[in-house]
């Protein structure tokens, strides 16, 4: 366990963030010595009973004075949130086909789930230089995910998905663990962040126990839990085709109309009266209680490879 | 305390020592003092008892940085940790630091500095304290009864559905005192109206008595949203309503909103009046008019309303939008524009004036640097890329303890020691004091300049055990408690003998020009013999127009003659 | 009570007359918002409800609470209650409304 | 004349000054009552913009007619109450105290009403938990809401009828003269409870409804 762990900047985005820090550290540090010059020297140079010259500055110097600390402080304010902002924008946009890993986390331990059906407990292995986005959610109170060399963390919610994207650029071990108070083991909450090559990460998944992908599992559940009963083709049910769906511009019967993200999909299992498809009535039985966050995971994972396939065969919707 | 420099000679010669009854000798019973509606009474009756629960905090955080020099502890089980830390932020929060300046000194001063007998509705004042009582009543039961392990920000789920602490009795601790700061801020709003003597203007009024009307605005207007936002975790918890429930399309992150939008306001509660005390300080013992005057009137305006629009940056993380991220951060740099510009007009009130280096101005030296450390570690905080990197971490840690203890236990040290010689007609000992404020600075630096190292690297906040890497700061963290310990217990001392052996105070010891030294230290029930009539500005303390030679006496036009 | 005193003081009748102008405009208010509510209007109900409801406040705040005559002060104290109700809402729902 | 000084308190001047002393302060903490209230617009508002179709839905089973009696109710209280501060600055004794009687037996007749509509809820079952009729889990987020706003709403009208009762009292012992400050308060208050249930009506009664 070497201080290495935390503070290596293990990807573009931490270096830019290191940058700001150290731009931010410099200011800092003038405003603060400008301002400590002035209180020694003027502590020294007047205090009570030295000989110096004190008279009255001028009102009209006093105000100009006034004027151009205030303004300088406020261009100075605005060039750092700009400086700021733009480093945050330019995060923003996670690339479209980013590997997806899903994270559980549950009262002082994290699971992750890889699209390759390998499944870690408080372990992450992700592959260097490829865009990762990792979905997370929880199962009781509020968790946060936070990966130090990346310089990144992100609230973990219950019953809703957050995201975060980034792209780990040196290979290595480094630290994981959870920055938002969740109860009595919040300290011990703790993994290891192994950022593989993506050669070695290939190698990884495949030695990982045979256990078929989450797409598969998604499938078999599919049918277990009765979603196949209705939602395929043939079914007498009336319900919507689920082929392609994920990703599409669905038309809701109050006239809103969504993109179905993974929030969607995972509302529309658990709350199906939320958001009902236009031309449909809400008949769906919620599967709260039913399908547990692992299954959800799956059940998601079924449908986008569904939508995947759907494209690549150029199928209709 | 030696007397400050004689050639300071003041025109009018402060009346000696009468022997006129002084409030304190208005009675000696139990009663006079538990059924006082004397603002000057109900000052020290808060005095006394947030200084007990200033000790009950600092209790539980010494514990608490003890069991952290080692890395996996070594005496308290995690759930005691977590209480303990819990206890420290709601205690030091609520029952020190919102009610520090504004119960004592802006009870005890507010109705003085504006020529008024007392505040606007003494018996709501008595209530104001009744209420912060039966709330400490509270928080002791849930001491006693093992403690509240949320943190003191009480997030659901964990404090709704998963906490097994007391959480309500915690929250209805919380909940009663809120109202105690907005009787309070009732009765300053309307005090500072219309109990004015005649003369004092707006603009004559001191700075310390705008940080009050100030302070006065934030506390009446965000103080009810922290009372909502309790009283719906309580009825999550208590009566099992679905309030911030994720399972029945509730949203967690709704809470956040409404605590926050009560406790970003909450840390200016704490900061607005350690500001006008320390400018009140400034301008005594730099012998200087406050600079800029009107600038620091409109920038503690421009505080207490812009502070109403930044609490989002304590939620980047927290599952917040982007562009509210954006909007928040942009806000959160607007508002440090004005404390910047006070930071700057104390350093120009300095300038070219007869600096002493009493305890007060130590104290407010202190004050100085370390709010600006503070305010420029708030810019880190206020960008959203470093605030991604390090909330949650001890970096936030470090910021928000350098504004509090940094900024406004400081200013609240200043404030003690410079209205000492007033409120009890006695003059404390100057090296003792000089002593521990030089104490508690370096004790400051000791405890919280490593939290801003380990926070960068990474520290997340609240943790019982942590992994080795971060011990070495720890430790220093730990040893720079220690100092401070002995910082705050030196005045209880120094300041306890004063009240019984120390010299007798005359009316003016430090020749100041506010109202409130032209009355009698102690001064009598009734504040004034006869109502003052006020013509000058505040802080007459060099003669304005014609450059003054060295040594020149400062003479002040007469006032209330 | 000195006898002019007594003779100029008005009856109760005439202090309430003006009062209960005000309540049969409220009644009325509020009979037309319980019926609006059943009117067809799809998307307006809602903010049609909200705007009778402030019209109805509007006048029991100025006629009723005597915000007419009072100072400017208590006019800015009732207004600023509900200038930082807009901050809090308003700013709420930058994040709400902007979420993915 | 006498009794007009012994209204006077301390720190003020005389009984003008003082009356606005309590108006200003009334004011100032009806501004932190509307905060008080807002929170809860807020979460009102920011729960019905995520789950619109659930409001709607849970709405509907408000009983629009104890709500309408109520508003009319408590409209007729802030008319008598006003009447009540009128004479009381005419210094017409007997008729405030009138005045004062008919506003409390409107508010308990609020009051009563409430609890009629709370027992029609209860037993119908509408207080989110288990045995919630309606099944899409956000109307629970309606019903919680509603139960929350009126019962905080009613608490503070209780907290009206008793200090109006005592001061009325006072009036009726002539221990106050009757126009003496406190009038100035619990009028102002009184019709601040008002204006919140006016508010309150049409986010919780009339919603749904067509």
């Amino acid at each position: 366990m070497s201080l290495a762990e935390w503070t290596t900047a293990a990807s573009d985005y931490a270096e830019r963030i290191d940058n700001i820090f150290w731009l931010l550290c410099t200011v800092s540090g003038l405003i603060l010595l400008l301002v400590m010059a002035l209180v020694i020297t003027f502590v020294i140079r007047y205090r009570r009973g030295s000989q110096v010259e004190r008279g009255e500055l001028p009102p009209s110097l006093k105000h100009e004075v006034e004027i151009g600390w205030t303004a300088a402080t406020l261009f100075l304010f605005l060039f750092i949130f700009w400086w700021a902002a733009s480093a945050e924008l330019a995060a923003l946009s996670p690339p479209r086909n980013a590997l997806e890993i899903h994270v559980v986390a549950k009262q002082w331990m994290w699971r992750f789930q890889h699209p390759g059906g390998a499944r870690e407990i408080d372990t992450l292995h992700v592959p260097a230089d490829t865009a990762v986005r990792l979905a997370m959610t929880s199962e009781d109170v509020i968790h946060d995910l936070y990966l130090p060399a990346l310089r990144l963390k992100q609230d973990i919610l219950p019953d809703r998905y957050t995201y975060l994207s980034f792209t780990a650029t040196k290979p290595g071990t480094y630290y994981l663990t959870c920055a938002e108070f969740c109860g009595t083991d919040h300290s011990r909450m703790g993994g290891k962040f192994v950022v593989l090559s993506p050669a070695e990460y290939a190698r990884w998944t495949a030695a990982q126990p045979e256990g078929d992908d989450l797409a598969h599992q998604g499938e078999a559940l599919f049918r277990t839990l009765g979603c196949s009963g209705c939602h395929t083709p043939g079914s007498s049910v009336h319900a919507p085709d689920l082929r392609g769906v994920y990703g599409r511009l669905v038309h809701l019967s109050d006239g809103r109309t969504v993109t179905a993200d993974e929030a969607y999909l995972r509302d529309s299992i658990l709350l199906p009266n939320k958001d009902v498809v236009a031309g449909f009535s809400p008949i769906m039985p919620s599967f709260k209680g039913v399908a547990t966050e692992a299954d959800l995971v799956k059940l998601i994972a079924y449908l986008k490879s569904l939508s995947a396939s759907a494209s690549r065969q150029g199928a209709p919707p | 305390m030696t007397e400050v420099a004689t050639d300071m000679t003041l025109p009018f010669a402060p009346v000696e020592e009468t022997g006129a009854a002084s409030y304190l000798d208005e009675g000696h019973t139990i009663m006079s003092w538990l059924a006082t509606t004397d603002h000057k009474r109900i000052a020290i009756l808060y005095a006394v008892s947030i200084t007990i629960f200033f000790f009950i905090g600092g209790a539980a955080i010494a514990l608490v940085r003890l069991e952290l020099i080692e890395p996996h502890g070594w005496f308290l089980t995690s759930d005691a940790y977590n209480r303990l830390f819990t206890l420290h932020g709601i205690i030091m929060v609520w029952f020190f630091l919102v009610p520090s300046i504004p119960a004592t000194m802006g009870n005890f001063l507010l109705p003085l500095m504006i020529g008024a007998r007392d505040v606007a509705f003494p018996r709501l004042n008595l209530l104001s304290w009744y209420l912060y009582v039966i709330g400490a009543a509270f928080t002791v039961y849930v001491v006693i009864a093992g403690g509240v392990d949320t943190g003191w920000t009480f997030y659901p789920p964990l404090s709704s559905n998963y906490a097994n602490g007391q959480v309500v009795a915690a929250a209805a601790g919380v909940f009663v005192v809120g109202f105690s700061s907005i009787a309070t801020g009732v009765n300053f709003i309307v005090t500072t109206h219309m109990l004015r003597a005649p003369g004092m203007t707006w603009f004559r009024l001191p700075l310390f008595c705008w940080s009050m009307y100030t302070v006065s605005l934030v506390m009446v207007l965000a103080t009810p949203v922290l009372a909502m936002s309790l009283l719906l975790i309580v009825a999550e918890r208590a009566f099992g309503l679905p309030v911030f429930d994720a399972a029945h399309g509730g949203d967690p992150v709704l809470f956040q909103h409404i605590f926050w939008f009560y406790s970003h306001p909450a840390v200016y509660i704490m900061i607005l009046p350690a500001m006008g005390v320390v400018s009140e300080i400034f301008a005594c013992f730099a012998r200087r008019q406050v600079f800029g005057y009107a600038f620091m009137v409109y920038a503690l305006l421009a505080i207490a309303v812009i502070g109403f629009m930044v609490w989002g940056h304590h939620m980047f993380v927290a599952g917040q939008s982007q562009l509210a991220n954006l909007v928040f951060s942009f806000l959160s740099f607007m508002v440090a524009v004005p404390s910047a510009i006070k930071v700057f007009n104390w350093i120009a009130t300095m300038y070219r004036g007869q600096i002493g280096f009493e305890a007060p101005m130590l104290y407010a030296l202190g004050f100085l640097g370390l709010f600006t450390i503070g305010g420029l570690t708030g810019l880190f905080l206020a960008s959203v890329p470093i605030d991604v990197a390090t909330t949650d971490s001890y970096f936030v840690v470090a910021h928000f303890h350098t504004i509090m203890v940094g900024g406004t236990v400081s200013a609240f040290m200043a404030g003690i020691h410079y209205w000492w010689p007033k409120v009890t007609g006695r003059l404390y000992h100057e090296f003792f004091a000089q002593f521990a404020a030089i104490t508690m600075f370096l004790g400051f630096n000791v405890t919280f300049l490593p939290q801003f190292v380990m926070g960068w690297q990474g520290m997340p906040r609240r943790y019982h055990t942590y992994p080795e890497v971060f011990q070495v700061w720890h430790v220093i963290s730990s040893l720079g408690a220690g100092i401070l310990v002995v910082a705050y217990t030196l005045p209880l001392i120094y300041l306890g003998w004063s009240l019984f052996r120390g010299e007798r105070a005359s009316d003016n010891p430090w020749h100041a020009t506010g109202l409130e030294w032209q009355t009698p230290s102690p001064p009598p029930k009734e504040n004034f013999h006869h109502v003052p009539v006020i013509d000058a500005e505040p802080y007459m303390y060099h003669e304005t127009g014609h450059p003054r030679e060295p040594g020149e006496p400062t003479p002040v036009r007469e006032q209330g003659e | 009570m000195s006898e002019r005193e007594q003779r100029h003081r008005p009856t109760v009748w005439q202090l309430a007359r003006e009062p209960v102008l005000v309540w049969a405009a409220l009644l009325v208010l509020l009979a037309i918002s319980a019926v609006l509510a059943h009117a067809p209007i799809a998307p307006f109900n809602a903010a049609v409800n909200l705007v009778i409801a402030g019209v109805m406040i509007g006048l029991l705040a100025v006629f009723l609470m005597n915000l007419r005559m009072a100072s400017a002060l208590v006019r800015l104290v009732a207004a600023s209650g509900l200038f930082w109700l807009v901050f809090m809402v308003a700013l709420t729902f930058t994040d709400y409304l902007s979420r993915p | 004349m006498s009794d007009v000084s012994a209204a006077v308190r301390e720190p003020w001047p005389d009984l003008t000054v003082q009356r606005q002393g309590v108006g200003l302060g009334i004011w100032v903490f009806l501004a932190s009552e509307v905060l008080f209230f807002g929170a809860l617009i807020t979460a009102y508002g920011i729960y019905r913009s995520i789950h619109p179709a659930a409001f709607l839905a849970a709405a509907k089973h408000t009983e629009l007619v104890y709500g309408t009696i109520n508003t009319v109710l408590l409209l007729t209280s802030s008319v008598t109450m006003t009447v009540a501060l009128r004479a009381a600055e005419a210094r017409l004794r007997r008729a405030t105290i009138g005045c004062l009687a008919v506003t409390l037996v409107l508010g308990v007749g609020f009051l009563l009403c409430k609890g009629l509509e709370y027992r029609d809820d209860l037993r119908e079952g509408f207080f989110p938990g288990a045995g919630f009729p309606l099944a899409d889990p956000p109307t629970q987020l309606f019903w919680m809401l509603y139960w929350i706003m009126t019962g905080i709403h009613a608490i503070h009208l209780s907290a009206g009828i008793l200090v109006v009762g005592v001061v009325a009292m006072l009036f009726w012992r002539r221990v106050l003269p009757v126009q003496d400050s406190t009038m100035e308060g619990i009028a102002t208050y009184w019709h601040f409870v008002d204006t919140v249930w006016i508010l309150l009506f049409p986010l919780l009664y009339l919603v749904g409804r067509i």
